[in-house]
């Protein structure tokens, strides 16, 4: 049970309570954040995989870490980004659930 | 080693309880105050998976100046908390199951794949020379993966231009945020004096070291941001009116340089994106300051929002 | 002139330099220069497309001099080719149409309608040319953000209560989407040390964390590409959103992942999900075409009757899974069928949204109920939205014709007869919502039409020159064609 | 060579030639032209054929005897009908538009019979069917639309079944690899060894049985005809619906014997036959009963295909073109009459009535008229057995349809219109009444090498009397029970049928809403996107 | 360098040990002004002494400014953090 075994389970769980709140939360905003936990989970992964692939005199492969920052940059501005809509819907129409409107009466 | 792994097993089940705790909180300021915690501790399990680069941008990005965003919606949206009920029993029962699944089938394979888990790190360390660099994460970031990077900085801009793009017609061309912040909080006053000066030269420190040790153009853009946001939410300062030259001048001039600087190693033998031998590191060095002013523009804006005031 | 590997850089970079300098720019210079990228990028289509026609071996590029594993290289072949050309006549198209609603006048303040379109146009099609050339999964990734990126911008451009509701719930669906796929990269990374496609197809054998991988990138991937069940989205952004950007997200946006998922199964990991998961993928694309259609029946909205026309298309494409696996002459011919029912419908469909919008403007509703006598006032219009519906149908001489007789003849030719059967419906119900909207616009009504607006007549020009090119892909021959295959073979043949 | 071209052609740059508003006004007037070049083709060119580029789909038009007696018979009547729509829609203000829907129609009715291979044929098969949809909702009825959703429906359906066919014949024609503009004549030579040839020619018949109007399909055929204006119903009724008799000729494998297939075929043929006269006979307005008419006389074709197929007859496919071309006449000359009738005033027993019944009773085979020599012509193939007998009833039940016919035409109210209208209907009417007795007899001579003296022998004239007079005394003699007859409805059996299909799909289509609405609820949405991902690793999990 | 160790120890668990208290404090302690009062001054003196025991373990000068840099900018943004949540405590009342 070496320390990268035990994040790569952290990670897997994470990545399971992620998906749960994504799927169960009704609140848009509790969204992001369960998306949020779910890319923390699966760039925790990378992590794991980049420690498990420590050589030349490095801790960890640097490749996957790379695509760890790249990824927690795309995963801001993504959350940035609904952030904003979020609140433009709640500005627009005063409420922020995601319901789905009959396709009947869409405008 | 037993110990160490006790500190590992503390810490994961910290962070695990705050993912939990983040699901299950009743209203969303709570949950949000939850999650910029658990980034910080998420950056400490970096640390232990020996990747400062990573904690570095985690801890910056992923709870600090997302943690900004997100406590700042969570207040706007304070109001409009008690609406939508959870979904029914049998859905939540089966969600549980399909993510357990998920979490089973990843945590199966972790524990299953065992044998040397093959790597890239001796291919990229053993390159390194050649640029001038010692930060392997930096290198591959900047060289080796940099059609990534480049295409990258353009998913920043498309953001930021997704979240002007928001604005309502009549305020185009204006100044972000709701209203402006008055300067009336005296110990965030003397903060927001304070820190920046300290904040600009780490920032500029990490940007430098970012060559051999942990760090690099992007978390020192984000220190830059964090600062320039500490003197905005003191009011010393407004947001800037997004049809300023100089906010577009700043936002583009990274990403500009970076394609230049890539169109240039057309004439080299390596082609697109290389960089000549000979200067190597003194390119690579300019082209990152250039970007981490440019991400440092691009993440305050980002946080401020889509304008709301007329310039 | 160039060499012809360095034009498959030119082709994403000139687009996303595009963006750069349209910000830079800004009003009337986003416009400018979002015209001189659509001529540059049309010329590098072609010449990219030339050059694989007459060497016949596909193209590859490596960046920086770093080649795979450790960097990444950009590759094109004949599915690229066909993909490039498609998208830069689309594009083009949709960039012509739009002129007219997203003009910035000279000496005006700069409004945010053109500027925001502009870019995302240039932002999409940087995220397209980086799907169709990129040989490196994780750079897949940064494109399909990228593609994200600039369509949920678009679905909300007007800025209307329920368009940003539709670009909300989009955005947070892809998301899940492209997490689920970056998931399936760290195992497969974890597994084979590599991300490249060419790499991975020779190191890749048929394991757990491989299933696993490919089940979840393949799940993302089938979000974004709105396949059936999981299209809750695509009906109110589509419908919701301008008319350009509805022709754009319809025609290619949602057809980057498809082909991304077409890398994954026949370049990147081929032979490894077996017959048993192409079967499951036909048959939602099979459910898609059954309910997409019947639910296209039962609108009383023109654009979402078009929008659930396109979940309906998506279907189709999914035969290519159970059909064009191995590597005898029905698979070539079900893989040429397959990729020109994409390139058909994308054509089509581009067309006759762009059509739609137009009738929008010009009657100033879309209901399907009040089109009585619509063929006599917009003939034109009417006219192309014609002939993209002979596409859809697929009725002869029609693009979509030749792409369904090619499926339906690889079907029957591999035994699967139950794939030909679907068609065949899926035909039947496109013909039921097309002549539900013919009908009365064709029939002479009582009362003679009033127009809210007039509509000038180069933009009706360009909707017919797309319906025609959607018409001229019916000559293709019905035989596998060679462009398609350059390339191909020698992943085929490395099935395992 | 350059018939066959300008056949195609000429309509379709008339078409195009429509796009400028002030031509597209005058196109009525000049209708009739656009059929001038099959006729020459059919009259001078009958064996020609054409290769079209390759880059223009490598089709092939080619003419044999028997498809050029339809195709010059057909242009025939389409130069008939366009003298006759020149008049009829002087002053109608959507002439512009049926002259494009006619022109299309047209170019596909006269391609269809050139067509030699699979491509070219599916491509003018469905142009002729989909275009005759634009004739059918420009009629003037109130539910024009309704029976164009109908007629398209079936015509697509039709067509559905045909291109599964081409798709398997084309299959079975190249085993070796996919081939790509496959002549037909290749493709049903290799129907023998083909694996799906029954599937094969169960699909080609219900096709081709879609577009004769065969009895389960016949449901469009008097709907349409009551509904679109008169010259497109006679061009409609005369030429278009012979598409299916070339379908039949160019693609039933005549040369191979298929008892099994040919009873089933005659079957259906002699049903479709008896059935229509069944309900034909309850009909008030003369168009219906006209339309049933057809419906009897293509299933007499049929019943002729299936005793075809049934037994190698080296000419039938002459026979079944000679019989097919006289209907033509007959039918399309019949409807321009129905439309003359109430307009010519005084003078309409001698100048509608009279040709009329001899027209009319021509179809039961009146001797001395061209029916007489077409029913002559199917006896050997029908031979004395039970499908001989059957055949002789046929005859009379269609005197007694056509007598009761004659006596609804009677009926007519008189209707006013400009007498200026008169002489082109006129002109149009009597030529082709006059064609309709002289082209069979020229055929009879010179293509069929039949003698005279056959023909006019007391035995054959006697054996083609009787059944007519039979027919017309009992339909004078029922005539007073006529009003007793149950009002069959307008569709007769798609009225039964189509309240029950509607009601079951209204169903189906409010369940898959609803499926929809529910899939495209967020929880549920995510829910299946991660039960994809788990059943498909279980798939594959599974097969290793 | 004995003498360096024994102080490194002593001092972290001091340190330690007024972390400890803090949390205690934060636990027990009925309102949230007092919890606040607690969390800072055990938590600033905590971290002082834990920076004072790395000192001797430290191999550059440098890297001994970091860690005083450390404790210096944490002293700082805790200050200011603290008055920012009691003036909102105070205005806001409630938890």
């Amino acid at each position: 049970m070496t320390p990268a075994t035990l994040y790569g389970l952290c990670s897997a769980v994470l990545v399971g309570a992620g998906l749960y709140g994504a799927l169960v939360n009704p609140q848009p905003l509790r969204k992001i954040l369960a998306l949020n936990l779910l890319g923390s989970g699966t760039f925790l992964l990378f992590g794991v995989i980049a420690r498990r692939g420590a050589a030349a005199g490095l801790g960890g492969d640097p490749v996957p870490q790379a695509m760890v920052i790249t990824g927690i940059v795309v995963a801001f501005s993504a959350t940035a980004l609904a952030v904003a809509l979020l609140l433009r819907v709640y500005q627009e129409t005063g409420r922020t659930t995601l319901e789905q409107p009959a396709p009947k009466d869409v405008v | 080693m037993s110990l160490a792994l006790l500190a590992d097993a503390a810490l994961v089940l910290l962070v695990l309880g705050l993912a939990f705790w983040i699901n299950a909180a009743s209203r969303a300021f709570p949950a949000v105050v939850g999650y910029v915690a658990f980034g910080l501790l998420l950056a400490l399990a970096w640390l232990r998976l020996s990747a400062g680069d990573v904690a570095m941008t985690e801890a910056a990005v992923g709870s600090g100046v997302t943690g900004a965003v997100l406590i700042a919606a969570s207040v706007r949206l304070r109001s409009a908390e008690t609406e939508a009920p959870p979904p029914a029993l049998p859905l939540r029962l089966l969600a549980l199951l399909l993510s357990g699944l998920v979490t089973a089938a990843l945590a199966g394979l972790v524990l299953w794949t065992t044998g040397p888990a093959p790597s890239l790190a001796d291919q990229a360390v053993q390159h390194l020379p050649g640029l001038g660099m010692g930060n392997a994460v930096t290198g591959v970031l900047i060289a080796y993966r940099a059609l990534d990077t480049l295409l990258e900085k353009v998913v920043l801009l498309l953001a930021l231009m997704g979240i002007w793009s928001l604005a309502k017609d009549r305020y185009w061309g204006g100044i972000p945020g709701p209203s402006r912040i008055q300067p009336t909080n005296g110990a965030l006053i003397l903060l927001a004096r304070l820190l920046p000066p300290i904040g600009i030269v780490v920032a500029v420190y990490i940007l430098w070291v970012g060559a051999t040790d942990p760090g690099g153009a992007f978390q020192g853009g984000a220190i830059l941001a964090a600062m320039w946001l500490l003197v905005m939410l003191a009011g010393l300062r407004d947001a800037p009116a997004i049809s300023r030259p100089w906010v577009r001048l700043c936002v583009t001039v990274g990403p500009a340089a970076f394609i230049a600087v890539g169109l240039t190693g057309f004439a080299l033998p390596n082609g697109f994106l290389s960089y000549p031998d000979s200067i190597a590191k003194p390119l690579i060095i300019a082209v990152e300051s250039v970007l981490t002013l440019s991400i440092a523009v691009i993440l305050g804006l980002l946080v401020a929002g889509p304008p709301e005031r007329q310039p | 002139m160039i060499a012809p590997a360095a034009l498959l850089v030119l082709a994403i970079i000139l687009p996303a330099a595009g963006v750069v300098l349209a910000l830079a720019a800004g009003g009337r210079g986003a416009e400018r220069v979002a015209m001189a990228v659509i001529a540059g990028g049309a010329a590098i289509a072609l010449a990219i497309a030339g050059t694989l026609w007459s060497t016949g071996a596909p193209l590859s590029y490596i960046i920086g001099g770093w080649a795979p594993p450790l960097g990444i290289a950009l590759r094109a072949d004949g599915l690229s080719a066909f993909m490039l050309l498609t998208s830069a006549l689309v594009i083009g198209a949709i960039g012509l149409f739009a002129r007219a609603t997203y003009v910035q006048p000279a000496g005006t303040p700069e409004r945010r309608a053109p500027l925001v379109f502009w870019i995302m146009l240039m932002g999409v099609w940087t995220g397209l040319n980086a799907v169709w050339l990129a040989g490196d999964l994780f750079s897949l990734y940064v494109a399909l953000e990228l593609l994200t990126f600039s369509a949920v911008p678009l679905v909300s451009l007007e800025g209307k209560p329920e368009t940003l509701a539709a670009a909300l719930r989009y955005m947070l669906f892809a998301l899940i989407g492209s997490i689920l796929y970056l998931l399936g990269c760290a195992l497969l990374y974890g597994g084979y040390g590599t991300l490249d496609i060419v790499l991975l197809s020779r190191l890749a054998r048929p394991e757990p964390v491989v299933f696993v991988a490919l089940a979840l990138m393949t799940a993302g991937l089938a979000a974004k590409t709105a396949l059936f069940p999981l299209h809750l989205w695509l009906p109110p952004a589509h419908a919701g959103a301008p008319a350009a950007a509805s022709a754009l997200l319809s025609a290619l946006v949602v057809k980057g992942s498809f082909i991304l998922m077409v890398r994954l199964w026949f370049d990147s990991l081929p032979g490894i999900a077996g017959d048993g998961a192409a079967q499951f993928m036909a048959a939602l694309g099979s459910a898609a075409i059954i309910v997409g259609s019947v639910l296209a029946l039962r609108q009383e909205r023109l654009k979402l009757m078009i929008a659930y026309s396109t979940v309906a298309q998506i279907g189709y494409l999914f035969f290519l899974f159970p059909l064009a696996g191995a590597a005898g002459d029905w698979e070539r011919l079900a893989w040429t069928g397959g990729i020109m029912q994409l390139v058909a419908h994308a054509v089509a469909k581009a067309a006759m949204f762009m059509a739609a919008g137009l009738i929008g403007e010009a009657l100033g509703h879309d209901r399907i109920a009040g089109f009585a006598g619509l063929g006599r006032a917009l003939p034109v219009v009417m006219f192309a939205f014609g002939l993209a519906g002979m596409s859809l149908m697929g009725l002869p001489p029609s693009g979509g014709f030749v792409a369904k007789a090619m499926l339906l003849t690889a079907s029957i030719g591999e035994g699967q007869w139950w794939w030909a059967v679907v068609i065949m419906i899926g035909g039947l119900l496109a013909a039921g919502y097309m002549f539900r909207v013919l009908t009365p616009a064709l029939a002479g009504g009582a009362a003679p039409v009033i127009l809210a607006a007039r509509i000038s007549r180069p933009r009706q020009a360009i909707v017919l020159g797309l319906a025609i090119c959607a018409l001229l892909l019916g000559l293709m021959p019905l035989r596998p064609s060679a462009l398609l295959e350059v390339g191909r073979t020698t992943q085929a043949a490395e099935v395992r | 060579m350059i018939w066959l071209a300008a056949t195609l052609l000429l309509p379709l740059a008339m078409l195009f030639a429509c796009l400028s508003q002030t031509l597209r006004y005058r196109m009525s007037n000049w209708l009739s032209v656009a059929a001038v070049p099959g006729l020459g083709a059919a009259l001078f060119a009958p064996e020609a054929s054409l290769d079209l580029p390759p880059f223009l789909l490598r089709l092939r038009l080619s003419l044999d005897l028997p498809s050029a007696i339809l195709l010059g018979v057909a242009a025939l009547l389409w130069i008939a009908a366009g003298v006759y729509a020149a008049a009829w829609l002087r002053d109608d203000p959507r002439r512009g538009r049926i002259a494009e829907w006619w022109l299309l129609t047209l170019t596909g009715s006269l391609g269809v019979f050139m067509a030699a291979d699979l491509v070219s044929f599916y491509l003018l098969f469905s142009m002729v069917s989909l275009a005759a949809y634009g004739l059918i909702i420009e009629g003037r009825a109130a539910d024009a639309q309704k029976v164009g959703l109908i007629y398209v429906a079936l015509a697509v359906f039709g067509e559905a079944l045909l291109l599964m066919a081409f798709v398997m014949l084309a299959q079975s024609g190249s085993a070796s690899g996919p081939g790509d503009g496959l002549l037909i004549r290749d493709a049903v030579a290799a129907l023998a060894v083909s694996p799906w040839r029954n599937a094969i020619l169960a699909l080609i018949i219900g096709g081709f049985g879609v577009k004769l109007g065969m009895v389960p399909f016949h449901v469009w055929m008097p709907i349409t005809y009551r509904t679109a204006p008169i010259p497109a119903a006679a061009a409609l009724s005369g030429a278009a619906v012979k598409a299916g008799a070339i379908g039949l000729l160019r693609f039933l494998p005549l040369g191979l014997a298929l008892p099994d297939w040919g009873n089933v075929l005659t079957t259906l043929g002699f049903i479709s036959a008896f059935y229509a006269v069944l309900i034909g006979v309850t009909q008030t307005n003369p168009r219906m009963v006209l339309a049933f008419s057809s419906i009897s006389q293509m299933g007499v074709i049929a019943a002729v295909f299936g005793m075809g197929l049934g037994a190698p007859n080296a000419d039938l496919a002459l026979i079944v073109a000679f019989y097919a071309a006289h209907h033509t006449l007959v039918k399309g000359g019949l409807f321009l009459g129905v439309g003359l009738a109430p307009l010519s005033g005084p003078r309409r027993t001698w100048l509608v009535l009279v040709p009329a019944a001899i027209m009319g009773l021509g179809l039961a085979g009146l001797p001395l008229t061209g029916g007489a020599l077409a029913k002559l012509a199917i006896k050997p193939v029908l031979g004395d057995g039970w499908a001989g007998t059957l055949g002789i009833l046929s005859s009379l039940a269609t005197a007694l349809l056509m007598t009761h016919f004659l006596f609804r035409l009677a009926a007519l109210p008189e209707a006013v219109a400009p007498n200026a209208l008169h002489g082109r209907l006129r002109w149009s009417w009597l030529m082709i009444a006059a064609a309709s007795v002289v082209v069979p007899w020229a055929l009879y001579l010179m293509v069929m090498s039949g003698s005279v003296a056959y023909a006019l022998s007391p035995a054959s004239l006697w054996a083609s009397l009787w059944p007519v007079v039979v027919g017309a005394t009992l339909a004078a003699g029922l005539r007073p029970w006529g009003s007793r007859l149950p009002r069959v409805p307008d569709g007769d059996i798609v009225m039964l049928v189509a309240a029950r299909v509607a009601r079951v799909a209204g169903r189906t289509a409010a369940a898959l809403e609803w499926l929809d609405g529910a899939l495209r609820q967020w929880p549920v949405a995510v829910l299946s996107l991660l039960a994809i991902s788990a059943i498909l690793a279980a798939l594959m999990l599974v097969r290793v | 360098m004995l003498v360096g160790n024994i102080a490194t120890v002593v001092l972290v668990s001091l340190g330690a040990v007024f972390f400890l208290a803090g949390t205690v404090g934060l636990l027990r302690f009925p309102d949230s002004m007092t919890r606040l009062h607690a969390l800072t001054k055990a938590d600033n003196l905590g971290l002082g002494l834990v920076v004072l025991g790395l000192l001797p373990q430290v191999d550059s000068v440098l890297a001994a400014l970091k860690l005083v840099a450390v404790w210096v900018l944490t002293q700082l943004a805790g200050a200011t953090v603290t008055q920012l949540v009691a003036r909102a405590v105070w205005r806001g009342g409630g938890s």
